[in-house]
């Protein structure tokens, strides 16, 4: 693993752009006219002069290895003169030009076990991150639990036919990487224990005042420890949220017994029809149970059909809730409704019911 | 160079199987000839077994002059995986839109092969090509090996983080500025800022090239500068028919769902009431042949999004409700707004303090006064509700008697 | 006894002319015969001349043995304006729905002219009868006379304050219970907590018939008991056709408005999905004749709406979603979860923090448990968006191994 | 002012409001079945057996004298059998069973200069406050303002064609004793210039710790004058609530410089269509101008007329400006958007326009 090593540069920033767009790009670059979705994953976008772009949407695990890599570089070069790009939610794309290109490139994708699709009204891939494959805050697996819901989901991946897109993310502790706070379901791994001081190394890694700001509810205190400056935790205060592990290594919480999985919903970024939302806490605890995570597994699916049996057109999961009320989500669902569900952060008192806008049926 | 399979993984097998594309497949693909790939598959196992993580944080590693770009790893168990022992990932800044040629891609596969664990993300939620997994000693030969590629460090730590944006004009009709040309404007201007962590917090950038918000801009940047247009949506009305004919319900489908309430359909015409258009882009999804924004077109800069810590999350709010983005960019006055926001977030932001945050802290009126803009009604959802107002000016009777 | 003019009072004359009747004329009507009343004018004048009100507190006046329905009020001016040295309200708490005959209109009018300023408020903004204005030593004269009529005084001070009501059955078509006879039961059956102030600060009932809420329940109470119905909209169709003869566009006033967006109108008939119902009675406030609330009524269970002080406005929440509200009113679940209400309330209550505010210090979730009360998804807007959620429940380790 | 005293009773409560109604009501209660708005400010009641009961609404000042009321009584013997009832705004309603007393009533009201209306789609009265007739903290006065208004607004009173119900309140101080928070316009008084402190009287007359406690900013800080406990303000810190003035006589801040008019608009109480909505700040400031107020009562006038011209049928205020959304608002009434505008006390961070749901025209 040593080579030779070139002149040292910095600050280049990353390559141009325009280096790596097929020729049809260029010359179209600004001037699309209008698309059309021909069939799940297959788009092809008209210019302005008339000119097609085709376009091959693949699924991926995101974790890929540079042989896959490779693999699909060589597709490249075989269907799209070598042309293709990754997408926002981490799926490959292949950009062509020649329409008989379309389904052996398909072929050859499905084959290779990556199903062609993600595009219209379905599911695309789950935006998700590291869990244990590689972070050290992880409650839960990231990819296993990936894995396990789309192997489930698959056919609303290969489809155009739901009532509008729905969007899964999945982050492994509340630093939400995946930044899953505004999904239709998110998929999100807590603690429910409060962290540990490792009193002997702690005064050696860790700053105390930025580890005492760091907690939100104030649940950690100054403290002695063999007379050196300690912080102790108020276990009643801590909600779990990991920042002062973040900050401070020497206060692990990760924890077999107490770590799992939360369920959220209706959350959408796009402007289109309604504002963009956060994801609300519909399942506030299921447990990690590798490798295949049943229970999470089927608390997605279930919600992702009692919406495609229940919502009207167009509507994103959080709009079909926001149009029959939360109430008749949960009777629907048959999720129990429990003091969690209850905000009891900042701003709690403006998510208390204020009307009697309700449903009983 | 091929390397023995060290561990049985029943558990992982069990995720070979099913339609969806296996990441154990890819780890156990990679650990045919990687090391650290096949530790990685034992440790990950027993994961999988003890339902519980096995890396921790370590002191701060990156290459010579940079101070982000790098994510130190260390495994709690190196005895047992030494090939993981140190198994900190790389950020690449990854091309804007993401668009590769194969050869390009080769090219990075042939660094990695070389110097990693065989394994990556592509991409990572900000953006990057995540190289995943490699030792304090390589991260130097790898970053030359890059450079002299092309390609350089994306962000971590307190820095600007690698910009991303959608394939805005490159491939979509209604991208309302050229959001790739921004944001390698946008990131060559701040390579420094992006390389060398100076601010309070992280700094992340999105440009999305209109409101259907392709990068999730609005909930994911603490600056999102999001495409959008203020004159009318330009009307095909004949293939608004064609619409109708082939079975779309206008009245129903897009009339009674439009936010602004001013669609009208007569059964021939669509009528829209633009000064009542909220720019949500429903009408132009679902009729692309037929409607697109209008032709006086540019975005809105919205500030402050970010996940929950520690105050709870945020979607980013609207700065500047509408600017043109055409070249020169150096010209557009936004850096200096960007520039004055940075400067006065360094000053009184504290540690850990995004900038979304520290606007609410701060006030948003306060915050406006600060960077020199002027409150504009677009900027609120809705004017205060409570009559708890610091009137800035009051007489005092001396004044007047 | 006719009183001489002992002011001019320029300014205020102004507001004797238009069309709207005039409180200036009613103050002047008042004074021909009532100093008190001809001292007002001439202070109000100086009020109005000089931008600024003449009164102030005092030491607390009240009757014998009770608490509240006096409020003190003195001029800074009583030399200049000697009758109204002295000018304390009194509340009376008006009969339910503010109906009344001739005969009991004029006993009141009879013991004020008496004792007082002959002016009032018919009514105050809580619902009491407002005298306007007396001296210390005349409160139990008033009182006595008011007893003796069948009047009593109403709250003020950390109280039970004088309950309120719609009309309801005796007028409304609409009222989904009883709520004069609720109203009236209420006030006697805590006729010691409105008299006596033992709360962290006072505490108001009101009560709507159906959620038209026309005594604004949601807004001014810390109860609000506002009637529903949680079966089947009833409907005649044959007078929604007449609705639509007469002009009504069904589609566009109604179905288009409707917030449970449940309601479909073929032009022959209506077609309500009930299950989608939010009760909000846009329909059948517009075809009144067609439409009405089902039949299985009673009233969902608000608690906490306040003015801004301290910490902001509060509009009532949800604490029972539907309850049936029918008589022996002494038998009903309610009393019990009020009184426990009450009982944490003046346990953990701060000085004047009022039950609102307490509830969203401590948590509605906590209070539930206080109260005990089930949580129900009815109680909120939407469930949690942050994940700061505190289990209750946790595993030992030691418990497990 | 002196009489022989009857026997003491307490705690009677007040009296059985069966006593008060009319016979048509008595047979009739809860068996009402709908009714009609015959013109403005007349309304017939149809019960299940058909029997009718005819309102006549009556606009009234609420400040009336006992001469007034003797009048009600006068006027109800002589076309009601007696019989009459107050409205929750405080309007006064005669309950009659025969159709020809109606335009006979009617004459003698607006004779009397109670003009009759108020119902429906129309404005009705505003429901008030003290001001500076009574109470102690008011920055404005409230009859004068509320008279000169109604003048300007009193054809919408005596009408039923507005696109729907308006509902104005206005209150003297912070206290919202007209709890004007919910209405479709709010008049609200308010203070601009932090409290004194009379340090003399202050220990004599409150209590310190409820004082400062009493702040909702946290301006008020200990402090000592003459040896003893005394407060001082944080001006800067001081929004003018008087919460402090309400708790301590000593800390006047009525002052005739700065105290003046604001002015709120689009909320609402009804349930219908929309929820109930809190009322937002439209004009922050406005001068007191007695006896007429001309600045305050155009810009009422001003932004209800917009409306008129604007507002769909069937949208309040609130839910016209829902539609339109708040700039089209402020560009439309031509009102300067100045910092007040922008929220920040508590939750002011939900109250930034977090989504590009905006309007350019
Ligand atoms: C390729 C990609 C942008 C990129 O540069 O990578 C993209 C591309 C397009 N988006 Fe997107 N969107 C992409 C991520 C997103 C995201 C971000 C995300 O999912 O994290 C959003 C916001 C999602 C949300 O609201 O939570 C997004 C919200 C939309 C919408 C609004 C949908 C809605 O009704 O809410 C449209 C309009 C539509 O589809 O009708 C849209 C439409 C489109 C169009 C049709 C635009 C065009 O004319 O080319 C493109 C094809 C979309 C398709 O899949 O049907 N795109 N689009 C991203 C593909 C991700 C993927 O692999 O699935
Ligand atoms: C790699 C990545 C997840 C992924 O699998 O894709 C990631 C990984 C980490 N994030 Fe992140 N974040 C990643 C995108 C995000 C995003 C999404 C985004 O950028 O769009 C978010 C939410 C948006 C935001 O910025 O708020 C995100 C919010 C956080 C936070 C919470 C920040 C906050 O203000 O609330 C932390 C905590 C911190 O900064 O200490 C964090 C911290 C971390 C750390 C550095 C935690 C740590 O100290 O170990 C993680 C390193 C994990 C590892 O094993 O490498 N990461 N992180 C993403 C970066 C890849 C890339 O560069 O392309
Ligand atoms: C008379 C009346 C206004 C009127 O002209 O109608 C009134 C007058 C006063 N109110 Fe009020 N309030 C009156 C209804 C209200 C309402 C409306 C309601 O009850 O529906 C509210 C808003 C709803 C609420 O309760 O929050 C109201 C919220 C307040 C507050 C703020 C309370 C809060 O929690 O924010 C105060 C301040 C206080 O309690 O010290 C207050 C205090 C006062 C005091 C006692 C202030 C004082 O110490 O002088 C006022 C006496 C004025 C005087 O000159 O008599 N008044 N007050 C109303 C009572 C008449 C009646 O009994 O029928
Ligand atoms: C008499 C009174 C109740 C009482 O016991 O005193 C009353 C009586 C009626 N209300 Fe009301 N409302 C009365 C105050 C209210 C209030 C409270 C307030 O204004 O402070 C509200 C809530 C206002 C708000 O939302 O801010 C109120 C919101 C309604 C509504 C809903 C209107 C809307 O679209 O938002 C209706 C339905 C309608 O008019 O179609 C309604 C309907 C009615 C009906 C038609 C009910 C009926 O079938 O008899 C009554 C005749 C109303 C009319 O004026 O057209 N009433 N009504 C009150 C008259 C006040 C006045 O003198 O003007
Ligand atoms: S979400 Fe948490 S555990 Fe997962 S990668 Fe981000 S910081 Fe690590
Ligand atoms: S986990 Fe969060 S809440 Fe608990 S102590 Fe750490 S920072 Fe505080
Ligand atoms: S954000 Fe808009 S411009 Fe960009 S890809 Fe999506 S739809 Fe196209
Ligand atoms: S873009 Fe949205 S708001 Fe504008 S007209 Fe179309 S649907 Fe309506
Ligand atoms: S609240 Fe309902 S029941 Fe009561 S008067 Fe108003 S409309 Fe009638
Ligand atoms: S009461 Fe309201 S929500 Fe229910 S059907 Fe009628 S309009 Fe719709
Ligand atoms: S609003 Fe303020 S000034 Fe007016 S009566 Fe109430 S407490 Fe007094
Ligand atoms: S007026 Fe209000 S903010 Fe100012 S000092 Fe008094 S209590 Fe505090």
């Amino acid at each position: 693993m040593s080579d030779a090593q070139p002149k040292r540069l910095t600050d280049i920033g990353p390559p141009h752009y325009q280096l790596f767009l097929p020729p049809i790009i260029k010359e179209n670059y600004g001037k699309w006219k209008y698309h059309e979705i021909l069939k799940p994953g297959v788009m092809v976008h008209y210019s302005e002069n008339n000119e097609k772009l085709y376009t091959v949407r693949a699924g991926s695990p995101r974790l890929i290895s540079t042989k896959k890599i490779r693999k699909y570089a060589e597709l490249a070069d075989k269907y799209c003169d070598g042309f293709l790009r990754f997408t926002s939610r981490h799926n490959v794309e292949f950009l062509l030009t020649k329409e008989e290109n379309i389904e052996p490139l398909i072929a050859e994708l499905e084959a290779l076990g990556h199903p062609v699709g993600g595009t219209g009204n379905a599911i695309s891939s789950i935006v998700h991150t590291q869990g244990w494959v590689h972070c050290h805050s992880a409650a839960t697996d990231a990819s296993g639990i990936v894995k396990s819901v789309m192997d489930e989901l698959l056919p609303y991946f290969k489809t155009i036919e739901l009532p509008a897109k729905i969007r899964v993310a999945l982050a492994c502790c509340l630093n939400m990487c995946g930044a899953v706070h505004c999904s239709d379901i998110a998929i999100l791994g807590i603690h429910r224990r409060p962290p540990r001081v490792d009193k002997e190394s702690l005064p050696k890694i860790c700053e105390i005042p930025n580890l005492i700001a760091s907690c939100p509810t104030a649940a950690i205190r100054p403290s002695q420890y063999q007379g050196k400056p300690s912080v102790e935790i108020d276990e009643d205060k801590c909600m779990f949220c990991a920042n002062c592990y973040t900050v401070c290594p020497a206060l692990p919480l990760n924890n077999p017994l107490n770590d799992g999985v939360s369920i959220w919903v209706g959350g959408k970024v796009s402007n289109a029809r309604h504002e963009p939302m956060f994801s609300k806490l519909a399942i506030p605890f299921l447990p990690n149970n590798p490798p295949r995570w049943p229970e999470v597994t089927s608390a997605v699916k279930h919600i992702v059909e009692l919406w495609l049996k229940n919502a009207k057109k167009h509507e994103r999961i959080g709009e079909w809730i926001e149009r029959i009320g939360w109430p008749k989500f949960f009777r629907l669902a048959d999720i129990p409704f429990q003091k969690e569900h209850i905000d009891d952060f900042k701003h709690a008192g403006l998510s208390y019911k204020r009307s009697v806008h309700l449903t009983y049926m | 160079m091929p390397v023995e399979k060290k561990y049985e993984t029943p558990l992982l097998d069990q995720l070979e199987s099913g339609g969806w594309p296996s990441f154990v497949k890819e780890i156990k693909s990679a650990a045919e000839d990687n090391a650290m790939a096949n530790d990685l598959l034992g440790l990950l196992e027993q994961s999988y077994q003890e339902k519980i993580g096995h890396w921790k944080h370590g002191g701060i590693v990156g290459v010579m002059g940079y101070g982000g770009g790098v994510i130190g790893r260390y495994t709690d168990l190196p005895e047992k995986y030494p090939a993981i022992s140190h198994f900190h990932t790389m950020r690449i800044n990854q091309p804007a839109g993401w668009f590769y040629t194969s050869e390009a891609l080769r090219t990075l596969c042939d660094i990695w092969d070389a110097h990693g664990s065989g394994l990556t993300n592509m991409h990572g939620s900000t953006g990057d090509i995540i190289f995943l997994g490699t030792r304090t000693e390589e991260l130097e030969p790898i970053f030359s090996k890059l450079t002299a590629a092309g390609f350089d460090l994306g962000g971590s730590g307190s820095d600007v983080r690698t910009p991303s944006c959608c394939c805005g004009k490159a491939r979509c009709e209604w991208a309302c500025y050229d959001t790739m040309g921004l944001t390698y404007y946008i990131t060559n201007r701040y390579q420094d800022e992006l390389h060398r962590p100076a601010f309070p917090y992280k700094m992340k950038f999105k440009m999305s090239g209109c409101p259907n918000d392709c990068v999730a801009s609005v909930a994911r940047a603490d600056i999102s500068i999001i495409g959008t247009w203020r004159d009318e949506i330009q009307v095909n009305q004949e293939e608004v028919r064609n619409y109708a004919k082939s079975g779309l319900d206008i009245t129903k489908e897009i009339a009674m769902l439009c936010p602004g309430k001013c669609i009208e359909w007569n059964g021939n015409e669509i009528q829209i009431d633009n000064s009542n258009c909220r720019h949500c882009m429903h009408c132009i999804n679902l009729m692309p042949k037929a409607l697109a924004p209008g032709k006086d077109r540019g975005a809105a800069i919205l500030v402050g999004s970010k996940a929950p810590i520690v105050e709870g999350a945020l979607l980013s709010s609207v700065l500047v409700p509408f600017i043109k983005l055409e070249e020169p960019y150096d010209d557009l006055e936004i850096w200096e707004l960007i520039e004055n926001m940075w400067d006065i977030w360094c000053e009184e932001g504290k540690n850990r303090e995004r900038i979304g945050e520290f606007i609410q802290r701060v006030g948003l009126g306060n915050f406006l006064d600060a960077v020199g803009l002027e409150p504009q009604p677009e900027m609120v959802a809705f004017p205060r509700d409570n009559p708890y107002v610091f009137y800035e000016e009051y007489f005092e009777e001396e004044e007047d008697q």
